[in-house]
Formats: C-alpha cells, structure tokens, sequence
C-alpha cells in the first residue's frame, strides 16, 4: 500500500521569528531562541513607575553595569520554562527517594546526638539564609533587563526557595516531624553569634538598590563561599564523621549548586568582558562584600569546621574570580 | 486628586501638550450619527488656519468617503466644540475662533440621516 | 519513634510560612520600601491565609508533567501539518491577535508578579505571588512555542513583540499592563491578581480556548487549557489578597473599593477584543459574546461579589452600562478593525450572510437595527471595488486609548464624549469610568504614549504613513488589509485544492 | 445559594475525577463541552482522595488535581484528604 502525502505546496514560508531571524539568520530556531530573545518590551512606555519616577517601568538603568546587549546574558543550560521544570522534576524525584530512603531505614534516629545537634545548630538556619537568596535573585526578575537574565534569575529565586524547604525538611527528618528541630534553629538564626554576621549579610543584601549588585553579593561572594563550605568541605567532613546518611539529604543543594554555578559565572563573565567599567564596577562591588563576607561568616566556618575552613572557601572564591579576568 | 506615590512630588510628563506637534495644534472631528466612520479623527492643523480653508480642504479628507457628504449644505451644518454649540465665521481662524489644541469639533446634519437612516 | 504525620496545612506552614524572621540590623522598611505609600495598612501578615500549598518539589513535579504533556502535543501538531486542520485561514487571525496583544501581557504580569513576590513583606503572599510570576513566564513561552508552528505558514505572527511596543493597537493591552505595574505592590494584585486573573479571564481563555477547539487549533486548545490549570492557582490568590486587605483594616475598604472600580473597568475594555473575536473572527462559533458575559461574568463574578458584600464591597456603578453594552460591543469593535485593517496586523472581512444570520438571532435587539446595515454598506462599497478602509487616524480614549467609537447607551447612534480639562489642557474619554480613572490620577495618565498624537508629533518613523508602516514593520499587502486576495487566503486555496 | 463550577480538560483521568465527585456530590450537574468538562453546583462541591483512589484503582495525590483542572469558582479549602470549592452566601 502507498500513501500519498502532498507536501509540495506545504513549504513554510519563513522558518522563525523575524528577530530571531535578525539575531540569528533565516533558519530554524531552537525554542530557547524563541522563547527568550527580545520578549521584555523596550520601547513607548505609558506611565511612571509611582516607586520609581525618575526611571521606566522597564529600565536597564536600574544597575550600574551598562550592555550593549543585555541578551548577551545567555544561559549556558539555555534554560527556559520546560527544561527548566523537567529538569528540577528530574532532581527532586531523586531527592524524593533519598529521602523516603532516609526516614524508612530511621537514619535519623541512628546519628548520634552531637551530630544531631550539629546539624539543627549549624546546617538548618540555613532555611532562612536561602529565603534572602530567594529574594535577592527575584528582585533582579523584577528590575532585570532581557529574559535572557531575568528567566534564570527567577529559576535561580525558585531554586532557593526550594532549597529553604529542603534544609527543613532535614529538620523534619531529624525531628520526627514535629517541627521542634526548625524552632531550635530559628533560635540560633536569631542569636546564636555563629549565625548572626551571616544574618545581617543577608539583611543587608536585601536593602541593596542596583539588582546587579544584588547578584554580585548573593551569587557571587556569599554563594560561592557558602557552597564551598557547605556542599564541599562540610561534605568531606560528614564523610569522616559518620555523617554519610545526611550527605543523602544534600545531595539535592550540591548538585543544584554546581548547576547554577555555571549560569553565575557565565553572567559574570560576559558583564566583566563587556566593559572597563563593568569590571571596574563589578571588582567595587566584590571588594566591598567581600569584606563583609568575610566578617560574616568566620564565626560560622570556625563553628562548622574549625579556623582554617573559610580561608580554603577563600581561595575558591579568588579562583573563580580569576577564571573570568577579575584580580581583586 | 492628589495621586499617592513613594515621592510626593511625583508629576507626569504631558506628552501631547501643543509645543510637541511641531507648531500645529490637534483638532479632532467628527460627524455626529455619521458611524461609517468608526470614530472622530485627529487632525494637526495650522492654528492661523481659517474655518473655510478646514471647510474646503480638511472636511473632504475626513468624511468625503461617505455617500451623503456630496449632500451637506454647509451654511445650514450645526456644530458642537468642546460640548457646546457653536457658530463660527468661516472667515476666522481657528484660534480666532477658540478651536484650541485638541478640541472636539463635531458636525451634525440632522436632516442627512445616514446610510439607509440608521445613523451610519 | 515512628515520624508523626504532618497534614498538608502543617507542613506547608513549617515549610513556608516559618521561614521568614524579623529583622534586627536593618530597618526592614528598607527592605521593603513600597508597602505604606499605597495607604494600605497591614497589621498582622500572619492572618494571610494560604490559598494553595505547593512546595517548590511538588511544583516542579507537577509543571513538570504538564509540560511534557503540552510539547508532545506541539511536536505532534507540527510533524501532522497541523495548520491545515483549522476551519478556515480567516480563523488563524484570531490568534495573530492571541500572539500579538496577548501574550506580552502574560510576561508583563510575570515582571510585575516578580516585583510583588520581592516586595511584599509577607512571606506567605509572596511565595504565592513567585509561583505566579513563574507560571506567567511559562504562559508567555508557550504562546510562543504554540505559535511558532503557525508563524511558518501564515503572515501577522512574525513581529509579534516588535509591533507590540508600537503597533497602534497593542498600546491597549500594552497600557493595560503597564498601568498595573507602575502602580505599587498592592494595587498590582488587585489589578491583576483579583480583578483581572480572578474575575476576567475566565472571558479571555475559555472563549478562546473553546473557540480554538471548534475550529480544529489542537495547538491553541492545548496550551490554552494547560495555561488554565495554572490560573486555577492563581485566581485563589486574586481571592485571597482581597480577603486579606480587606480584613487588615477598614481604611483599606475604600481603596480597594477604588482599585476594584478601576480594574475591572480598565480588564472589560481591554475584553473587547475578545468580544470581537468570538463575534466575528471564529469561522466556527462557540457562543456570542453576550452568551459569555452573562455566564462567566454576571453569573460567576456575581456570585463573587455578593461574598465580599460583607466587608462592605459594592458592584462597581457601571455595571448596568456593561449590562447594556454588551449587546453592541463586538459589532463596534469589529467595525474599528475593518476600516483600520490597512494599518493592522491580522485580516478582517465582512460577515457573511449566514453569519449575519446568527448574530441577528443571538443579538435580535441591535444587530439589524444598528450593524447590519453598516455590513450592507460595507459589502456595496466592496462590491463596487471600493473596499473600505477609512482615512486620518482615529481619536483615542486618553485611558483605555481605543478609539472614540463607542456609543451612549440610551442612544447607540450616538458616540459617547467625555473631556476633563487638566493644567489647561484638554483630555478626551470614551466613557465616565475612563474620565474618572484619568481624574482620580491625572499626573499618571497625562504621561500615556497615545499612539495617534505619536505618529502626529514624528515619533514613529516621522513623515507619511509609509514611514509609519516601516517603523510598525507592517509590510503593506501581506499581513494587513482584507483576508480575500490576502497571500494567507491564497495558500490556503492551494492547500485545500481550490482555485 | 450560589452556584461553583470547576472545569476539567476532557480527558481519561478527569473521568474518574469526575465520576467521584458526582458519587460525592449528589446534586452536581455535569456538561460536557469542546475539549472539556465543566462541573457546576449549588453552594460547595467535594473532592475526596479516597473516591477518587477508589475509581481510579490506585492511590491518588489530591495535588495532582491540578494536572488537568482549567477554571474553578469560589473559596478553596485543601488537604490532603478532600479539596473542596465553596460560596459564603
């Protein structure tokens, strides 16, 4: 049997969008491509912002670094809303079963009770720290220029979120569900003085103006310190100290660290390699909170892993830093 | 109203105040149950301009296109600026006449009753 | 021990609610610097009422799902030449309009639920608000992503987000989002969050969407239902953060009495493009606009506000001109469009007779006496070789910037004028809810980009209107003017082998 | 009393949805339309978990409802157990 398809006259007359065609040529499109170059408007705005009167509604101006093309920004996972979601799908089902995992076999009940202790004072607060993460990255959606940055910035302000939820729910399997774990940590979020430079950090990153500046001091400096600390050397350290059941419970914040880190340095990059006066600004901003970071967190580090813990989370900071051309 | 805002001295720009149109003034018009034309039209215009050069040389571009307007008899037209009656001289000119910018300037016939007397 | 069980509320509490903590080294006023200037007052955040409770994996899992569900029918859709399934090609202009008018809404309102999910300072409200700026960005890439199939093979999608800052228009739905998002964080969620999400568009997708399922879009259909299930969530928020304001203080009750009066305003002329397209462009008709009004507004949104009657909420005013007009906004919009379409991006066309038909029986008041005969002078003129495409440029609503062409309701004939006179100088309305947003705010609304007076001080390519057309990449002959003898209405002959 | 609604995209798994909330909701009338189902009743309508797990045969996640919900009307309230739609007035 034959059949007969009449695909003659069925060629398409264009192949994508013409700005995509513009950027890109005329041929097909990735949905990437389609679904994030040129979509945040740019042109005619209506009214004044009655928060912001001197700026428009959207306007690059609300950070310092200046782009030609703020699409630039490209994401390395070319991440949109799909991908994005499926993948996260993906790395929760996983954290899922870990977690089951975890509670059925009672690994909670089996860590021995300074360990237990550890965690609720040193890992759990951590809830709050990812809530300025969360707001830090969704402050940069709001007033970000092109959904090249923006969408990722939000996936980034999900992810956090989600990572609040999860280091509760470490509290949760610690605790038996009774929430008790979460109370004693806030308390030591409140004022045990490990925690409270990285408090204020934080509060102080969510008074901050330019939502480039923003990034710079939660993406960049605390997070690269605050991954390798935690999702590195505190790894290595539950490793040696009968911890390895906990490690099930971060596996989803460490592997989600390391996606994100290759989005971050990306941004980073392109905005230094753009301009003087983008690195110039950018190493302003870095050295200012860096030394806040600094203060921040050398009580927490001391306290999680002894003296010379930060110092090492340092000298990764200054690397990745050097990898994309910026000697502070 | 005062408007609430983050900054008290908060002010919009006029965007389409007169100096804007490059030394013209807008003047919209419209031809009251004539709704062949969807809607009254804007049209810059030279202040200085007098009634009978819009008569003569305006009105044909907005409404020559309808099957009655070779029927107006435009010493009986009725017209209403800005929502009040109104007689011009045709011999003034706008200002002269304080058509200003961006007044409504709107025709009415009431023996022409529209295509097939339905307003249109 | 054996883990207690945590009910959904309990957990999600701990989960989320709980996270938040008062600030001791910065004023958290400088963290949160737009909740006062509004007037609302918020006394205790704790009292916001969850109105979904997904966590972030849940979230993912679920959207997950719908994704991989929604793409399959994409891929699908495209590899069967999907396009060629529609009714009629006339049909695929009601989704040029989707693509150009709509879809930039769904990613300003992404950008301004962003801006309330970082500025509000309950965390609660917030996280809700975060989930729905996300989701609006899913809206937007899907649109695209539906569309993108249909930009191969018809003209009027491909500038979709170039025309929508400049196309005359777009500036509808453009100022529509616009003015939500310069408002602050609380006005922003009555506006898009209550009035629009929760009691409109229920009018904007299921029409569309039941529409695209009569006329065989598979594609449209899929992302529309799809694109529903997440509005599920987000009208609970509209309903919550009105509850919510609402029980906070009683100061509050005017203010949002005034947002309420406005938005809902401002949503239902934004509508009456929807109206037009279920009236006139669906080849195959689902149910009159009239039909949709009555039940997804009088029946639904009145069951809505008699709810919130006891904070001592009211039906705004004009509702009985909403009640009248409906039976004539369709036929005015459609008119605008059809002697406008040399400087729009879709096809219009006259009605044909059996359709004049239908609307004369679903519109038995107005059709005859008022529209009918505007058709019958349209398929004259056309008949002569005259089709009729109007000169000049139109008046513009200095609020809802449509052009001047609606008319009093105790004289459809006659077009309604409303002017207020601010600093000296002259604003035009086309209605007294459109003159009383302008005068409750005139420094906002005197700095509205009005596409016409535009074009008229130079600004969009300057000179005559080639340039203007150039400056809307609006190529004359393909995507404007009439749908016969339009290159969309020739491929299509050639598809379905029809001379 | 007013009337809620809830709309389902018409497909196999609202189907058991829908059985289960009629079995619940005894004065619920259901229409079905292009593309989907639409549930109206008087005052409140119930979902609960275990008539739906019933029809379907397997343990059914409430959550999961919104998979193939498009449109609801009214007050929400949600567990784990029911999801329910209701009016106040």
């Amino acid at each position: 049997m034959t059949i007969e398809i009449k695909t003659s006259t069925m060629k398409p007359i264009r192949n994508t969008y013409a700005h995509i065609e513009r950027r890109f040529g005329d041929k097909p499109a990735t949905r990437y491509q389609e679904a994030t170059y040129d979509v945040h408007s740019t042109h005619n705005f209506h009214y004044k912002p009655l928060w912001d009167q001197d700026r428009q509604i959207n306007d690059p101006a609300r950070t310092a670094v200046v782009m030609g093309d703020w699409y630039d920004l490209k994401d390395p996972r070319q991440f949109y809303y799909g991908p994005y979601v499926q993948n996260r799908s993906k790395m929760q089902e996983n954290a899922e079963n870990n977690f089951k995992f975890f509670e059925k076999r009672g690994l909670g009940e089996s860590l021995n009770s300074s360990l237990r202790e550890k965690i609720i004072e040193l890992v759990i607060p951590m809830r709050h720290a990812e809530v300025a993460a969360n707001l830090n990255n969704m402050y940069g959606t709001a007033h970000g220029t092109g959904t090249a940055v923006t969408q990722a910035l939000i996936f980034e302000a999900m992810d956090r979120f989600g990572n609040a939820q999860y280091f509760s729910k470490i509290g949760l399997a610690l605790d038996g569900n009774t929430g008790d774990s979460l109370a004693t940590a806030k308390e030591h979020w409140m004022s045990n003085p490990a925690w409270q430079g990285v408090r204020a950090y934080c509060e102080k990153t969510l008074t901050i103006k330019d939502w480039f500046e923003a990034f710079i001091a939660q993406d960049i400096v605390l997070d690269t310190l605050i991954n390798d600390l935690y999702y590195r050397q505190f790894d290595e350290w539950l490793t040696q100290n009968n911890g390895r059941d906990l490690l099930l419970l971060m596996e989803f914040m460490q592997d989600r660290a390391k996606d994100s880190q290759r989005w971050s340095d990306s941004v980073l990059k392109v905005v230094v390699t753009e301009s003087e006066h983008n690195s110039n600004q950018v190493l302003a901003w870095i050295s200012t909170w860096r030394i806040r970071a600094q203060e921040a967190l050398e009580p927490l580090a001391s306290a999680l892993l002894g003296d010379k813990a930060l110092a090492d989370a340092f000298a990764v900071l200054e690397k990745r830093l050097t990898k994309v051309g910026l000697n502070c | 109203m005062t408007i609430r805002a983050l900054r008290d001295d908060y002010h919009g720009e006029f965007k389409d105040s007169l100096e804007k149109f490059g030394g013209a003034q807008l003047v919209y018009l419209g031809w009251d149950k004539h709704q062949m034309f969807c809607s009254s039209r804007a049209f810059p215009l030279p202040p200085e301009m007098r009634f009978q050069e819009l008569l003569d040389n305006v009105m044909p571009e907005a409404f020559g296109q309808h099957p009655e307007f070779t029927q107006i008899d435009w010493n009986k037209a009725q017209w209403i600026l800005d929502n009040s009656a109104f007689q011009p001289d045709h011999s003034k000119s706008l200002t002269e006449l304080d058509i200003g910018h961006k007044s409504l300037l709107r025709l009415v016939t009431p023996e022409l009753t529209g295509y097939k007397g339905a307003g249109i | 021990m054996s883990p207690k069980k945590l009910n959904l509320k309990d957990k999600y509490k701990l989960l989320t609610r709980d996270l938040d903590w008062e600030f001791s080294y910065e004023d958290r006023k400088e963290a949160f610097p737009y909740e006062e200037f509004e007037g609302i007052k918020i006394t205790d955040w704790d009292k916001w009422e969850d109105p979904f409770r997904l966590t972030m994996e849940s979230y993912w899992k679920y959207q997950a799902e719908k994704e991989k569900k929604l793409y399959a029918i994409y891929d699908a859709f495209a590899q069967n030449n999907g396009q060629t399934n529609v009714t009629d090609a006339r049909y695929v202009n009601a989704i040029k309009l989707f693509l150009t008018g709509v879809s930039p809404g769904e990613h300003a309102a992404h950008l301004g639920f962003a801006f309330t999910g970082r500025q509000m300072g309950g965390i609660g409200a917030r996280v809700a608000a975060q989930m729905q700026s996300i989701d609006e960005l899913r809206h937007i890439q899907t649109q695209i992503h539906a569309m993108s199939h249909y930009n191969k093979f018809f003209d009027g999608f491909d500038e979709f987000n170039h025309m929508h800052d400049r196309l005359w228009y777009l500036s509808v739905p453009k100022s529509f989002f616009e003015d939500a998002r310069t408002a602050g964080p609380f006005e922003f969620m009555i506006a898009i969050g209550f009035s629009f999400e929760y009691v409109l568009t229920n009018l904007l997708f299921v029409p569309f969407m039941s529409g695209a399922a009569y006329n065989g879009d598979m594609a449209t259909v899929t992302f529309g239902f799809s694109a529903q299930s997440d509005e599920a969530r987000h009208m609970t928020l509209g309903l919550e953060i009105i509850k919510f304001l609402l029980e906070q203080h009683e100061d509050n009750l005017p203010i949002v009495q005034k947002w309420l009066d406005k938005w809902l305003w401002r949503g239902y002329r934004l509508l009456t493009l929807v109206a037009m397209m279920m009236d006139y462009m669906l080849p195959q008709k689902v149910m009159s606009w009239q039909e949709a009004w009555e039940l997804y507004f009088e029946d639904a949104a009145g069951a809505l506000f008699k709810d919130l009657e006891r904070y001592g909420i009211k039906m705004p005013d004009y509702t009985d001109t909403i009640k009248q007009e409906k039976e004539h906004l369709s036929h005015q919009a459609w008119w605008i469009f059809y002697q406008y379409t040399h400087a729009a991006a879709f096809h219009t066309w006259t009605p044909t007779a059996e359709e004049m038909d239908w609307l004369s029986e679903k519109y038995p008041d107005t059709f005859d006496k008022y529209y009918r005969p505007r058709w019958e002078l349209a398929a004259e003129m056309e008949a002569k070789g005259e089709r009729f495409y109007t000169t000049g440029l139109p008046q513009l609503c200095q609020t809802c910037q449509i052009p001047m062409a609606f008319t009093e309701m105790s004289d459809p004939t006659q077009v309604s004028y409303r002017e207020s006179i601010y600093n000296d100088e002259r604003f035009h309305f086309c209605s007294d809810p459109c003159k009383s947003i302008f005068d409750n705010e005139p420094e906002k609304y005197v700095n509205a980009w009005l596409p016409v007076h535009q074009i008229l001080q130079g600004n969009c390519g300057g000179g005559g209107l080639d340039k203007v057309m150039e400056y809307y990449h609006l190529d004359d002959g393909v995507a404007n003017l009439e749908f016969e003898g339009s290159p969309d209405a020739e491929r299509w002959k050639e598809w379905k082998g029809v001379a | 009393m007013s009337r809620v609604q809830i709309a389902f995209q018409d497909n196999d798994e609202s189907r058991y949805i829908v059985a289960a909330i009629e079995q619940d909701n005894t004065t619920a009338v259901v229409h079905y339309e292009p593309a989907m189902i639409r549930v109206e009743n008087e005052g409140s309508l119930i979902i609960n978990r275990d008539t739906v797990s019933e029809q379907i045969g397997m343990e059914w996640d409430v959550q999961s409802l919104h998979i193939n919900l498009i449109t609801l009307t009214g007050h929400i309230d949600e567990d784990d157990d029911y999801f329910k739609i209701m009016w106040n007035n």
